[in-house]
This record gives C-alpha cells, structure tokens and sequence, in this order.
C-alpha cells in the first residue's frame, strides 16, 4: 500500500507530468487562462488516463508482452486512446448532457495530449507496472496535473490584470511562472 | 457495393491501414531486433572483457554470466550481471557489475543512463564508482546506513539508485548461485 | 450627571464593529461647543433645480418676478419630486444652466436677487398638531421640501412613506464625519423641537423602537436625553452610543451596528437636522429654506452656521474672515466621504451640511503592493484592491460581480492605501459605467 | 455650480483643487513601509557581517548593487523611470542574507540579476510579481550552484587567519546543536540567518509598526513548531536552525506575494510551515525554506480567489467563483 | 516552385511552430538540453512529418471522413515506430537519450496538427514542402534552444562522448538550472520574449 | 514476422473503428450552416473587438449568416478595409459592398485650446476626471488627455500631445474598430468616413449660459463662415447641432472654409490610411 501511496505522491508532486516530465505542456499553456477550464480539462485528462491506463494495461499484458511485440505499443496505445475517448465523448453526452456541455471541447484535444499516451507508455512499457501501481500511477498523475493547471490558471489571471512590459504578456510570462513553477517543486524531491 | 457493406467501409479501411501498418513494423522490427540484441550483447561482452581481460569463455544462466579464462571453463575468473537502477531521470540506470567471488564486488560500469548532466551524472564518476572496487556486497551501501560508500550531495537520488541496484542485485544473484548449487 | 450610561437598561452602548474597520481621526467635533449663528442675508441666491427623484419639477416663475421667501418656485405632479421654494424674498434675475456636481451637465438653477427686507410667506402654526392625519402629515413634509443630508440623502417624505412596514426608526444625531458637529449643536440646542420631530415621525411610521445615536463623547445630550426619556416614559426610544471613529455614522453601517448584520429589519434613518425640518413643516408648516451647516478648517473663524439655501459658499467664507494659510480646497460634506468644489460662488444645496477648507496633497498614484489593508479596513467588506483593479482595467463586470454595488463610498480603503491609489475613485467610474451599462 | 455676478465668472480669482473623496489621505506611505523594512533588515545584515565579517560584507554589496543596477537597467528597457523606492535594496539585501559566507561572489551577482530581472521585472515589477524576487534568485542558485551554496563554515568575523582555515563542517554539527548559539547566532548557517533574535527583534518591530502582518510569521512559525514536533523532529531545533526565523518574518511576509486577506495569510502561512518541515525531515533539497514559500506564492492566487471576505450588509452572498 | 518556397519559408518564420504557434512544446522543452538530442529529435520529426504527409496526401481522397482522424494516427505511429526502432537499433545512446519522447512525436501537435490542416487538403508536392517548412522551423527553434541551454548549462558544448569546447569558468560553474527542467521554460519563455521584443512576432 | 501478433493487433484495429464509427453515428454533429459561418469568421479580423455590437467576429458572423443585411446597418469597419475579406463577405453573403462608404476612421472634436479652471488631482483616467464637474477644462466637452481613448485602441493609433493635452489620432493606423470612441467620457471621437477631408475640431453643444463655463478660442461659434464660404456645396449646416458637416465626395480640398473659420476650429484631416485607400 505505501507503494502505492509512493507512486501516487511521486506521479503528481516530484515527478509531476507538467513540471518535471514535460508532458501536456500545450494544454498547460494553453488551457490555463480561465480556472474554471483549466480545472475541467485537468479533470477530464485525469479521467481520460485511468480509462486509458486500464485498457492499455490489459492490452499489453494479454497481447503485447505474449506475442512480444511491445514495440507495437504506441500505434496500439494511441488507437485505443483515440477510440476511448470517441466513446466517453458518447457516452457522457448519452447519459449526462450537462456534463458534457462542460467537458465535450475538452475531451477532443485530449486524443493528443502527450499526457495521456505518456502515463500509459510509462506505466506499460518503461516502468512495467502491476495493475494496482498503473492506476495510482494514472490517479496521481492526473492529479498532480490538475492541480499544476489550476495553479498556473489561477496566477495567470492574476498577471491578466498586472502591468507586464508588452513583450512580456500572455506566453512569455507564462514561461516564466513555468520556470518558477519548476524550480518551487524541485522542493518536493525526495519527500517520499 | 451493397447498402450494408458500404456501412463497414471506413472500418475496414481502417483495417486495413492497421493492418499494413502492423505488418510494416513487424517486417522492420524482424531487420532491427537481431541488430539490438546483438549490440547489447557484444555492449555486454566488450564491458566484461574491459573488466575481466582475461576472459575467454564463459557460461549465462538468467543473467548471470560464470566467466573462466580457459576454454574449457574451468579457470573460474569471477561472475558479471546487470543491474537496473531507477534514478532521477524516468529511464533507468544500466550497470554492469562485476564479482570477484560470491562476495567482492570487482567492479562496476555504468552501461547507460540519462541522469541530469552535471548533478545526477556525478554519479556516473570514477571518484563515485571506484568506491565498489573490492567492497563487500554486504558493505556496498551509503556510510550513514552502515555501508561503505560516501554519498554525493545534490545527486542522492542517482548514486543511492546505483548503490541500491548493486546490492539488491548482486543479493540476488548470490542466492541464485546458492539455489543452483 | 446622575445617570449613568452603563447599566442602564435604555441605553444600548455600541463599540467597534469586528475588525477594526474604521479610521480615527483626530479632528472631530472642533466647533463642537460654537452655538449655530445665523450670518446676513446674502446678495442673492442660486436654487438648482435638482431632481434624482420621481418626474423633473417645473419652475413656476419666470424672470422678473418678485419672490418671497419660502414661496414655492419649482414643482411637479409627481409625489415623488420635491418642490422648491424661494429662500429669500426679492426678484427672479435668472434661469441659469449650471454644472451639475453628479454629472459633470448642466442643470437649471434659479437666481433670486435679495431685496434686502427677507420678506416671507406667512407660516401657518398648527393649531393641534397632535390631530394632523397620517397622510396630512406627509403631504406637508412633501410640500415643504425636504431633503435629507449626506447619511439620508433623498426626500424626505419618500423616506417617511416606505413601501414595507418600518420595524425601526435610527435617528442620527452623531456626526459622520470628522469636523461636522451640526448635528450634535442641534441636538443639544433644540431638544424639544427635536423630540417633537421624533414624536411625528414615530406617528407616521409607528415603528416598534426608535434608536438615537450619539457620540459617546457627548454625554451632556444624552443625559438630557436619558432625563427626557425616564420623565415621559416613552419607552419606546432607546440611545445607541458610538465610538467617533469614520465610518460609523454612515448609514449602511447604523443599521449593521445596531441590528448585526445578519437581520434586515424595516429601518428608516434621519439625520437629527432631517428632524427638526420635518418638525418645522408640519408644526409651523414652514418649508425647507434653511440649512445649518460647518464651516471648519483653513478659515479664521469655525462656525456652525444657519444660512438660506442657495447662499454662494464664498458669503460664508466672508462672514468667517476670509480664506486662511492659501488653503486651495473648498470641500463640501465632509473631508472623507465629500467633494470638492473648485469656485467659491457655488451654492449652499439642500444636501450641504459642511463647508471645510483645506490644502491639497498631491501624491503619486503607485501600483498596489497588495498589502491588504484596503480589505481590512473596508466596512462593506469588499476586496478593493481587486475592485479598482479591474475598474483600471475595464472590466467593470467583473467589479459588478465583485459587489461593486455594495460599496457606500466611505472612502476608507483611498485613505489607508499605503500606494495612493485613488481606490474609491476607480469605484466611482465603474459604478458609473455600470450604470450607463443598465441604462442602455 | 457657479453663479452669476457674485465673481466676475470668467476670471475666477484664484484657481482651486478639484479631487474625488477622501481628502485626506493616512501617512502609511508604500515607500515609508520599505524603508522601515530597511531599517529592521540593518539587525540581521549587522549579525551577519559580525559574524561572517569580510564575507558577509562584500555578499551583501554585491547583491544590492547588482540588484540595483538591474533595476535601473529593466526600468530604463521597459521606458519606465527609475524609482528608488527601496525594493530593489531590500530583495538585493534578503538574497544576501540568504546565502552561505563562502558562495563566490560572482554567484550572488547572477543570483541578484535573476531574482530583479526575471522573477521581478519580467512580471511587471513592483506589485506584479507572482513569486518572491529573494527566494526566486535563491532557488535559481540553488539549481545551478547546489555544493557552493551548501558550504557551510563556522562563524569566525574578521579575524582574519581563521579565514584561511574556515572548513566545511562535517556532520557532526547535528549532534553539535547548542540552543544558545542557534538564538544568538554564533552558529553556521547562511550568513543572515543565524541570529534568531536579532530577526525576531527586527521582525516584531515591523509587526507593531504594521509593516508586516502578524498572521503569517506566527502560524509559519507555530506550524512548523508543532509538525516538526509531532513527526518526532526536536522543533526548537526546526524553529532556530536554517532561516525559517528570517523566511518567516521577513520573506514570507512579502505582501505582493502573500493573501491578502487575514485567513489567507493564516492558510499561507501554515501551508509553509507543512510544507518547510516535510522538506526538511524528508526532502533531498538543503534547506526548505525557498521551495515551501515559492510554493504557497504559486497557490496564492487561488488562495485569494477562495478566500475573499464577504461583502457587509444583508446581501445573500452567492459563490460566484462556479 | 515559388509555392514550394513559401510554404517552407512559412514554416520557419511567421508560423514557426514553437515560437509563434507554441505547439508541440513537450519534446522542444525535453530534448532541448543537449544540441545532439535536438538535432536527432528533429531528424526524427523530419521523417515523421516528411513520411506521413506524403502518405496522408497521397491517400487522402480515399479516406472516410468517419476514420480520418484515427486512420492519420496509425499512419504517424506507425513511422514514429519505424524511427525509433531504427534508432534503438543505431544510435542507442540517443535512443535512450529521448526516451519516451520520441515515441511521443505521435501526439506532437505540430504533426497531427499538419496532417488535419494541410496534408489531408493539399498535394503531395505541397505537402512536402509543408513539412520540410514546419520541421525546419521546429528544428531551428530546437537548436537554438538546445545550444543556449547546452552552452550555458554545462558550460561548454559536447556531441556524444567529446565535448567540442569548454567554456572557462563556467565549465566549473555551469548554470545547471538551464540544462534542467526550470531552465528549458526560461530560455523558451526568454527567445519567445525577444522575438517580440526585436519585433518578429507579434504582441498579444 | 509474428503472424499472430498480426491477426490480434489487426482485431484490436477493427474493434477501435467499431468503437469510433457507432460513437461517431450516435454523436450529434455539428450545427447546419456551421460551414457557411466558418467562412464568414474566416473574413473577419477576428480582433473580438466588439465595434460592430455582437460579442464578437464570431457571434457577428452567425447573425450576418442569419441576415446578410446586418453588414451595411452595422459594417465592421476592419474587414471594410481588407479588398480580399470584402470580397470574401461578397461571396459568401451574396451581397455587393460599398466598402468605401463603409470604410471609417475616427475623428477627435477637439483642438485643446480650453482654460485650466481647477487643479485636477486623483486618478489619471479621463472618466474618473469627468465625473469632477465635467472635467478641469472650462469646456465641459473638452479632451481631457488622460487617454483612455489611447489605452483602449488595439492598434495604438492614438497618442496623447502632451503640449495640448489632448489625444491625437494617427489615421494611417486607425482600422475603425471603434472602441476609443465607447470609452471617452466626453463623447469626443467620432467615427466619419475614412476619406474625411476637413476636421472639425470641436465637441461644444449649443447649450447657452453655464456661468463660468464655455467654449475655448477654438470653439465653433456656429458663424456658418465656412459654409458660406464653400465654393462647392461640400458643407451642409447642421441645424440640430448648428455645426457644419462635410461631404467627401465635392469637397475639393480647396481650403476656403478653413481660411474662413475665425475661431481655427477646422483643419485638415491628417492622411488617410494606405489600406483605406486602396479599398476605396
Ligand atoms: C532539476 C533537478 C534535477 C535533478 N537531477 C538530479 C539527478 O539527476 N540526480 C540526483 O541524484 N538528484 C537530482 N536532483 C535532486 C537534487 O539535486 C537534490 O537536492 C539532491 O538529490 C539532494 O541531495 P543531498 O541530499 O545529497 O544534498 C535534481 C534536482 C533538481 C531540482
Ligand atoms: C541549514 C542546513 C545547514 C547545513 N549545514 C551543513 C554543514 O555545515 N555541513 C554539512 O556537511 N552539512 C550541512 N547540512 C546538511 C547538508 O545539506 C546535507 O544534508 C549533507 O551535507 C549531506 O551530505 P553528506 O552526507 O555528504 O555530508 C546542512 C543542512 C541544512 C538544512
Ligand atoms: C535548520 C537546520 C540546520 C541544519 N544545519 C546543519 C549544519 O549546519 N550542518 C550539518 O551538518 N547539518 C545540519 N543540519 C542537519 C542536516 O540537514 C541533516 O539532518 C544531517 O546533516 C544529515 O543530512 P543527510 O541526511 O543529507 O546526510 C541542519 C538541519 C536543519 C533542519
Ligand atoms: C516585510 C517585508 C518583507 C519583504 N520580503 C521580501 C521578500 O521576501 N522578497 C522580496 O523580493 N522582497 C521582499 N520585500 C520587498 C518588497 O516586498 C518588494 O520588493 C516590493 O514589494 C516590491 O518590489 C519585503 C518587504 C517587506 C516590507
Ligand atoms: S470599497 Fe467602498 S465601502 Fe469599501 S472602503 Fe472603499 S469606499 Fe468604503
Ligand atoms: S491598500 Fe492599496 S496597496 Fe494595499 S492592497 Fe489595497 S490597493 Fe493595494
Ligand atoms: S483609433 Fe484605435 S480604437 Fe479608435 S477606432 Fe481607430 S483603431 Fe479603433
Ligand atoms: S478623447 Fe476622450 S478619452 Fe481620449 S483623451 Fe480625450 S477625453 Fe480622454
Ligand atoms: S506537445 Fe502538445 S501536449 Fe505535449
């Protein structure tokens, strides 16, 4: 169990996607501006990775690894992911139509978030996790994204009102709470 | 084309793309697989050869490479394995350890890693590394935890990843050797 | 002094709010012991024909006419607009346009040149004032045009119709302000028609307790008061005392201070000066011509003054010796919640209850430090900083949201702002341009 | 309003002020604020330059004069004029105080520029930033100069053949914690942090002038106190050692960087001290104190977006954060 | 053949990628630490981007519009497999240098960005020089960047084993933040703040 | 060669296009006439600024995909000077534009020769400054020169002169947008046609008698000098506001009404943007 915990913690603070890994940096930087969205697309990749992290776990563990043909993963992975989130898109809107007035736009330019293909590569083939430890990897990881999201979204509207030198505004600056970003949590090293 | 069947069309299109997309990696897997293999392989050879020169022949058994310097595999010279460190960086730390005996580390050489240049790669130094040469496995940890290993500050994650790998492998391999005797 | 405040049952002793969200000032109650004069008549007078309530009135003179004092000269159908009457006797010289305060347009006034004599309409005392309806009653405050001060500025016959059932009266006999004492001078100085003022708006409204707030310095008036009350037995009044800290007096405030915040009884507010207007329109039927105000600050002589309505400020400058150490700010109801002037003829409205020379202090506007001590201070409870921020910014909806609406204008969080942001300005425009906003 | 014939209208005799309300405005200037800070910082730089002597000295210029002439340099780019408002003395002085007696001097300059340049200026300067400019350039540091910036001698002031012999202590110094010493600071540490007295001297100072708010110092402090106490850590020890003293009062306090409301500083400054303790008991980083304040500096936007005060008055107040 | 430039030109300049467009950003902040990953990592692109372009323009009449996106998926992955098969199999260090990155060039906004916007409604001829365009500007913004922080981070330049130069004083000292994760926004975050400074881009 | 792993994978591959073709049959798609409005946001600057009076290009676009009429009630000026989106609007709206007619710049009424009357002091924002009795000038529809007007242009066509304190607008820049125009407090900038000829240079309303306030030396004392003076018929007096009024088209540049002003309240208008041109 404190593996797990390890694992969930390590995915979302020390080795967050965003910061540390650098996956889903596009959404970082361009879903952050209103809270409100950064916190449903934070939700709705979370939600997306679990999902993906299960079926890919068993993908692999039942075809991939007894046929040996793990090199096949990524074309496989990103079939699958693509298809699942076709059919999350259905099937939220099918049984909760509010639900997917909020995250439908989100749900399609999750397909190619580097975040979701990474945790499921990650967990499959780098890392070779069990099922229990790709969940908390998943868990945690869209954790720690969501919460990276919500930061970032929260400072920059903040800097949407401050008096930024021009050239400075909107991407550059984002960069550099990036950077601060990063540099505040290499803090989190080592804590598990 | 039928109604029905037209229906399936862009299924079957896409198929047929996974189809020929998934044979033309398997055909360029099948080139490049034995080339991998054998690179490791020859990485593997090269490295034990650095750390035993002597080496001729030797027998593998799960890993475990039983090295003797004639070939007629009596001259017994010492055993050599690999060992994977999980470091700071995602991909992990490839060792190459060698043994004198069932007890004393020879030496141990760093295959591959991708640690941070200038903090985690300090690890990868003689100043650290030489730190193994005839330790017992028993001793190969840090001073703090009753080893003999000084640590690196500001790379703690990479040497212990080192450290720990070393160990628990070598650990492992020694109670295989039991087990098989 | 025989009684005592503490213990006793009828008074209700009130200290600060939570927080501390108040500014103390040192110069309270400066002309607290100068007895109300009453200066000479001026040359003549300027009566703008202001209208924020009901249908605009019409003037009902034209130029040349001869006026008396307390004629009516303005008018409208509309229950809810005010009449105007004329503050002295003499001729109609003008319709004039002239700068509307509030708006920055310009408005209709009308002159009225003094004949010197201060002839006026006859005053009909009531023979049995204990008699006059209800209603009588708010027709001739209606009639006699009254208009509250800063604390309960609009007519004062709006506020003695609510719509509701009034639960609670609060008469504000304390100062709202630093410098102003007018309302403590009269208190002190005309008690009885005081209480005779209370008791009527007691028979309009007939609210179940009446709160009369004092400042807990003056403890002369309300011994007098406790005296009154404990003789008549009239139980139903109650004194609230309050700490002489800026912005208690503010009316939002009373009512949170008395009631708490988490009750909305029916409460109507007047201001004692309200009071005693109210009392002279229905027992003498005389109209709202007069107006007692402060005259403090850089001026050789503070003053509380009665003066006619329409009086230029620069006659009652004269009358206190003119103009002292090159104070180059003429401002008008109040140092923090009021505003300036820039020509000594302006008037005297029926709105003014202070005149206050000073000097301007020109500070450079910084950026926010984001200190917080505009949260903490502000009594509406609002994040000011964030307010005049996106006000800067224009994103006056977002100020909207932020309750914009729900600040009273104390000025409170401009004067503590360590940055000089001029906070309460940045309010104003965005209160304004949501409210053109509304009106599109 | 102006009337008629009283004054020649045209040519009023003399020109007044025109302004919006409140005409009076309180003495708490921003610039007064700084320069109490200052003043108080003068304590602890005094400490350090008593105890670290030439060191701590030439530490200290160099990173005011670097961040001053940064200062100058970003205001004159961004066409801005140059104030001296203090601020950029005070980051330039607090970097200082952050850093080891024996880091090299060219260290603490790039340290300065990164933390006026790009954690200040880059922002939008004074009241812009989101992360404290000090603790920003000292994390900078930290990443580039990890062993520099954790060498650490044993206080020795000007005597100079002590210098030449000033070595890195070993690990000894653990068992070695002499109380009295961590309080007055004749101990190692980043040259200004040593003094645990002279920054409380200081920091309650700028408390009773309401410079600072008393709200973060304290539930910093109380926090980590009591967390480091209930995960076994000796908490006197947590309290003197390392510059949580100097964070707590004088970096965490930074007002642009902090809540603005009074239970967003109480949630700041308890989020630092969990956070402080768990990287000092746990972490791989040498000292905390940069990462867990840099770290409530990125939440305080959100801290400020939830914790809002709710408007007065008789208003039903509805969340409109949804 | 003015077509041809323009499209290429384009890439570089006014919708560069990284600079203007800031798409892909994960591999340009990843591999941008040391100049031999970015330029391997840019090669990789190229083939990427060259090979399914060419096969997405090529099929792109016979594609259901149901499938397009799924069937440019499998296209992409299946020549990002390729390369880094190839890759493990011949240039190993880099191989694990990039890591997951590599494999990741299939969820690269730029590629599939390219394979929707221009390869599935333009000509093979175009579709060429599109990704010749948009790789050369992702590679030149790589290798900038890659050599400010390589340079700076470690205080002098290397390929594979042999460093090419040191720099003095730095070389003891590097500014190893720039080679590490903190480092790769600042110096992305910087250039995009100079390009609108010297006036390249555009002002938000 | 693994056949099997082929066979499987293959499967895998047909199950994902199940997958995708029943969701992509099952979810609504999108809105008809989606296309038609694409193409319309498509000619539009897509700037969001607002000036045409919908929330945005592509709120705009919906309506004019609506109702092609909305153009020539509520033009965007911007895309009225851009001769590839006109023609793009003509085509996708069926409809043929006059951009020329449509094409506009603003002007300021102003010329800043009013008297300080008081010493403003307090936020530097020509609102705030206006809701002081109007504003410290003794016009009370004169520039105040803070430049909101200026914060609000997206092009930063306009600059304050800070010898006159008054915004001045840089008309090769200008694109008409309009938003300058909402924020000043003083109503000053108009939007006229791009190719105006003559500026008039004052915003003072016919009102009589505010003691104390009026117009400057510059103001317009409603003389009809210059339409009297006008050769060409190119002035027409506007009662209502009894200020003159150009017309582009006669107006031949000759000068004379600005000879004839008494008060120097006409100028001519600086140049007209190169792109303005080339659309008209
Ligand atoms: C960006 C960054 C990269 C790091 N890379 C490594 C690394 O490659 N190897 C390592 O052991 N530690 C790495 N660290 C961890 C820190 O250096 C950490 O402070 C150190 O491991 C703790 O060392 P100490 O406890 O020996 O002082 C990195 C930290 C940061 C912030
Ligand atoms: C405030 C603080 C001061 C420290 N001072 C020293 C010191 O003077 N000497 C030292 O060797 N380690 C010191 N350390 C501990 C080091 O950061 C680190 O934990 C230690 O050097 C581990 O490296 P080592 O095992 O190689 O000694 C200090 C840590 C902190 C938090
Ligand atoms: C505030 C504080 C100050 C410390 N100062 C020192 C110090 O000066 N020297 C030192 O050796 N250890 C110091 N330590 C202790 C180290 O951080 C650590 O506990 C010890 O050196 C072992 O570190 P290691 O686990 O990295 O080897 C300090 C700890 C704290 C919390
Ligand atoms: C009590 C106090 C603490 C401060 N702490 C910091 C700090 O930690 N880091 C910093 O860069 N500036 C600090 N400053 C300086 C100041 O907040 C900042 O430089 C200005 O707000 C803007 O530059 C502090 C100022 C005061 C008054
Ligand atoms: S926001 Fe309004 S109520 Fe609050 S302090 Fe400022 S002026 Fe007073
Ligand atoms: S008082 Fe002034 S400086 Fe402080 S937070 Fe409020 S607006 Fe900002
Ligand atoms: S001056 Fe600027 S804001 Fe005004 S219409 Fe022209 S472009 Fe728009
Ligand atoms: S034109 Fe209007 S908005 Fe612009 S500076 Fe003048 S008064 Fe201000
Ligand atoms: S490249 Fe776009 S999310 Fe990673």
């Amino acid at each position: 169990m404190s593996d797990l915990i390890a694992i969930f913690l390590g995915m979302a603070l020390i080795n967050n996607f965003i910061l540390v890994q650098f996956l889903g940096l596009c959404p970082f930087f361009g879903v952050s501006k209103k809270l409100g969205n950064a916190v449903s697309m934070g939700l709705a990749v979370t939600f997306v990775m679990v999902i993906a992290s299960i079926v890919t776990w068993i993908i692999t563990r039942y075809v991939l690894i007894p046929f040996d043909v793990l090199y096949m993963s990524t074309v496989i992975f990103i079939l699958v992911i693509a298809s699942l989130v076709q059919i999350i898109e259905m099937f939220i809107m099918r049984t909760n139509y509010a639900l997917y007035s909020a995250f439908g736009i989100y749900l399609a330019l999750i397909t190619t978030n580097c975040a979701v293909l990474g945790v499921t590569l990650i967990n499959n083939i780098q890392k070779s996790y069990s099922f229990p430890e790709s969940m908390a990897a998943a868990l945690g990881g869209g954790i720690g994204f969501t919460l990276v999201l919500a930061i970032m979204s929260g400072i920059r509207e903040r800097l949407e009102l401050a008096d930024t030198p021009k050239s400075m505004k909107g991407l550059p600056v984002a960069f550099m709470v990036g950077m601060l970003l990063a540099l505040a949590f290499s803090g989190f090293g080592g804590i598990i | 084309m039928p109604e029905a069947l037209r229906k399936f069309t862009p299924i079957m299109f896409l198929a047929l793309i996974v189809l020929v997309a998934i044979t033309l990696l398997s055909l360029t897997s099948s080139i490049t697989t034995p080339i991998v293999e054998k690179r490791i392989q020859q990485q593997v050879v090269d490295q034990m050869k650095g750390m035993f020169p002597d080496v001729v022949e030797w027998n593998e058994d799960d890993g475990l490479y039983t090295l003797f310097a004639d070939e007629g595999k009596t001259d017994f010279l010492g055993y050599a394995f690999l060992a994977t460190g999980s470091g700071y960086s995602s991909s992990g730390i490839n060792i190459l350890v060698g043994l004198e005996d069932a007890q004393t580390v020879k030496e141990i050489v760093i295959l591959s890693q991708s640690e941070t240049p200038g903090i985690g790669t300090r690890a990868m130094e003689p100043a650290f590394l030489d730190q193994f040469i005839g330790l017992n496995i028993n001793d190969v940890n840090f001073i703090k935890n009753g080893g003999q290993i000084d640590g690196i500050t500001g790379a703690t994650i990479s040497s212990s990843a080192i450290v720990n790998a070393v160990r628990d492998t070598a650990m492992k391999k020694v109670a295989q050797l039991e087990g098989a005797e | 002094m025989n009684i005592s405040v503490k213990g006793n049952k009828l008074a209700l002793i009130l200290r600060r709010n939570a927080n501390n969200k108040a500014i103390r000032l040192p110069d309270y109650g400066i002309t607290a012991a100068s007895p109300v004069e009453t200066p000479p008549l001026p040359p003549n007078v300027a009566l703008p024909i202001l209208q924020q309530y009901g249908e605009a009135c019409k003037a009902i003179v034209k130029k040349g006419d001869i006026v008396l004092g307390g004629q009516k000269i303005a008018d409208s159908e509309d229950f809810n607009a005010t009449p105007l009457h004329a503050s002295l006797s003499g001729e109609v010289t003008g319709m004039v346009k002239i700068i509307d305060p509030a708006t920055g347009r310009p408005v209709d006034a009308i002159v009225i040149t003094s004949d010197g004599e201060d002839k006026c309409i006859e005053y009909k005392a009531a023979a049995n004032p204990e008699s006059i309806s209800k209603a009588d009653m708010i027709s001739m405050v209606r009639e006699a045009g009254i208009i509250g001060n800063e604390t309960d500025a609009n007519p004062a016959h709006i506020r003695l119709s609510p719509p509701g059932k009034t639960d609670a009266v609060i008469i504000n006999a304390s100062q709202c302000e630093p410098y102003l004492t007018t309302n403590t001078r009269l208190m002190s100085e005309k008690p009885k028609e005081m209480l005779t003022g209370i008791n009527i708006i007691n028979r309009i409204l007939s609210p179940s307790i009446i709160y009369i707030a004092i400042d807990s310095t003056r403890m002369d008036i309300t011994d007098n008061l406790m005296r009154y009350i404990k003789h008549s037995g009239a139980d139903y009044l109650k004194i609230v005392l309050l700490e002489q800290i800026y912005p208690y007096a503010a009316e939002g405030n009373l009512v949170n201070i008395i009631f708490g915040e988490n009750t909305k009884p029916g409460v109507a507010l007047f201001d004692a000066s309200t009071v005693l207007a109210i009392n002279d329109a229905v027992i003498n039927s005389k109209p709202f011509i007069e107006k007692t105000v402060t005259l403090a600050g850089s001026v050789s002589k503070a003053a509380n003054l009665r003066v006619r309505i329409g009086t230029p400020i620069s006659h009652i400058i004269d009358y206190c010796g003119g103009i002292k150490d090159a104070a180059d700010k003429i401002i008008i109801n109040g140092l923090l919640s009021g505003s300036t002037v820039y020509d000594q003829s302006f008037p005297v409205t029926k709105e003014t209850n202070s005149i206050i020379l000073g000097h301007n202090v020109t500070s450079e506007e910084g950026d926010c430090i984001r200190c917080g001590k505009c949260i903490e201070i502000c009594p509406a409870r609002l994040s000011p900083t964030l307010l005049a921020a996106y006000a800067k910014a224009g994103r006056y909806n977002e100020c909207k949201e932020a309750y914009v609406d729900n600040c009273f204008e104390c000025g409170a969080c401009s004067y503590i702002c360590p940055s000089n942001i001029p906070i309460l300005q940045y309010l104003r425009v965005a209160k304004s341009e949501l409210g053109k906003k509304v009106a599109m | 309003m102006t009337m008629p014939d009283v004054n020649q209208p045209d040519a009023p005799e003399m020109r007044f002020s025109v302004s919006s309300g409140p005409h009076r405005r309180s003495r708490l200037s921003a610039r007064r604020m700084m320069h109490l800070t200052l003043l108080a910082l003068m304590l602890p730089s005094a400490a350090a330059i008593y105890f670290f002597g030439y060191f701590a000295l030439s530490i200290i210029a160099v990173s005011v004069i670097t961040a001053l002439a940064t200062e100058y340099l970003a205001k004159r780019m961004r066409g801005k004029p140059f104030v001296m408002d203090g601020s950029a003395i005070v980051i330039g002085l607090l970097l200082a105080l952050l850093m080891p007696p024996t880091i090299p001097l060219w260290m603490v300059a790039i340290g300065a520029f990164t933390a006026i340049a790009i954690v200040k200026e880059a922002f939008g300067g004074m009241g812009h930033y989101i992360f404290n400019p000090a603790l920003g350039g000292a994390a900078f540091m930290y990443a580039c100069f990890p062993a520099e910036m954790t060498n650490w001698i044993e206080p020795m002031g000007f005597s100079s053949d002590k210098v030449s012999t000033a070595a890195p202590l070993s690990e000894a110094f653990a068992a070695n914690t002499d109380k009295m010493a961590m309080f007055l600071g004749n101990t190692s540490g980043t040259i200004g942090e040593t003094s645990a007295l002279l920054i409380l001297v200081a920091g309650i100072a700028l408390v009773i002038l309401k410079v600072i708010d008393w709200r973060i110092p304290l539930s910093f402090l109380t926090t980590a106190f009591l967390f480091s106490a209930i995960l076994g850590a000796d908490p006197v020890f947590h309290l003197l050692g390392g510059s949580l003293m100097l964070g707590a009062f004088f970096l965490a306090t930074d007002w642009v960087t902090s809540p603005l409301t009074h239970k967003g500083k109480l949630i700041f400054g308890f989020g630092a001290g969990i956070l402080l303790v768990l990287m000092r008991l746990y972490g791989d980083v040498p000292e905390g104190i940069a990462y867990s304040i840099l770290l409530m500096n990125a939440f305080t936007p959100l801290i400020d977006r939830f914790i809002k005060p709710k408007p007065f008055g008789f208003k039903k107040v509805v969340d409109n954060n949804a | 053949m003015t077509s041809f430039i323009k499209e290429f030109s384009k890439g570089i300049v006014t919708s560069n990628p990284i600079f203007v467009l800031a798409l892909g950003l994960c591999p340009a902040l990843a591999v941008s630490d040391r100049l031999e990953k970015a330029v391997w990592m840019s090669l990789g692109v190229l083939f990427v981007l060259l090979c399914s372009n060419i096969i997405i323009s090529a099929i792109r009449k016979y594609v259901p519009n149901i499938m397009r996106i799924p069937v440019f998926i499998v296209i992409i992955a299946t020549f990002v497999t390729i390369i880094s098969l190839v890759f493990e199999a011949f240039v190993p260090a880099i191989f694990d240098a990039l890591g997951i990155y590599l494999s990741l060039i299939v969820v690269n906004c730029i590629i599939l960005g390219r394979a929707e916007a221009f390869a599935s409604k333009n000509s093979v001829k175009d579709s060429i020089a599109d990704a010749l365009g948009i790789t050369a500007g992702f590679a030149v913004a790589l290798i900038i960047i890659s050599l400010i922080r390589e340079i700076l981070g470690t205080g002098g330049l290397a390929w594979g084993d042999t460093a090419i130069f040191t720099l003095p004083v730095l070389g003891d000292h590097p500014l190893t933040v720039l080679a590490l994760n903190p480092g790769a926004f600042l110096v992305i975050g910087l250039l995009l703040a100079l390009f609108r400074w010297v006036g390249v881009t555009k002002n938000e | 060669m693994n056949i099997g792993s082929i066979i499987v994978l293959t499967l895998i591959g047909i199950g994902c296009g199940i997958i995708i073709y029943i969701a992509y049959v099952k979810i609504p798609h999108k809105v008809k006439g989606l296309d038609k409005i694409e193409e319309i946001s498509g000619a539009l600057p897509g700037m969001n600024c607002g000036a045409c009076g919908f929330a945005g290009c592509f709120a705009y676009a919906q309506e004019l995909a609506k109702n092609p009429d909305i153009i020539t009630q509520s033009p965007c000026s911007v895309a009225m000077q851009n001769p590839d989106a006109v023609k793009c609007l003509e085509k996708s709206l069926c409809i043929s534009l006059d951009a020329a007619a449509m094409c506009k710049k603003a002007v300021i009424h102003c010329g800043g020769n009013s008297e300080v009357i008081y010493d403003y002091s307090g936020a530097k924002s020509c609102k705030a400054a206006a809701q002081l009795w109007g504003g410290y000038k003794k016009c009370p529809y004169a520039c105040l020169g803070f430049g909101d007007c200026a914060k609000a242009c997206p092009q930063g066509g306009i600059v304050i002169d800070k010898e006159k304190g008054i915004a001045v607008i840089d008309r090769t820049q200008c694109t008409g947008c309009g938003l300058c125009a909402a924020e000043c407090p003083q109503n000053l900038i108009e939007l006229m046609p791009a190719d105006t000829k003559v500026a008039f240079q004052c915003n003072y309303e016919p009102l009589k008698n505010i003691p104390g306030r009026g117009k400057c030396e510059s103001g317009c004392i409603h003389c009809r000098k210059c339409f009297n003076a006008c050769e060409y018929e190119a002035i027409i007096w506007n009662k209502l506001k009894a200020v003159p009024e150009f017309d582009v088209e006669k107006c031949t540049l000759c000068g004379k009404c600005i000879e004839a002003c008494p008060q120097n309240t006409l100028a001519f208008a600086t140049p007209v943007a190169a792109k303005c041109e080339a659309a008209v």
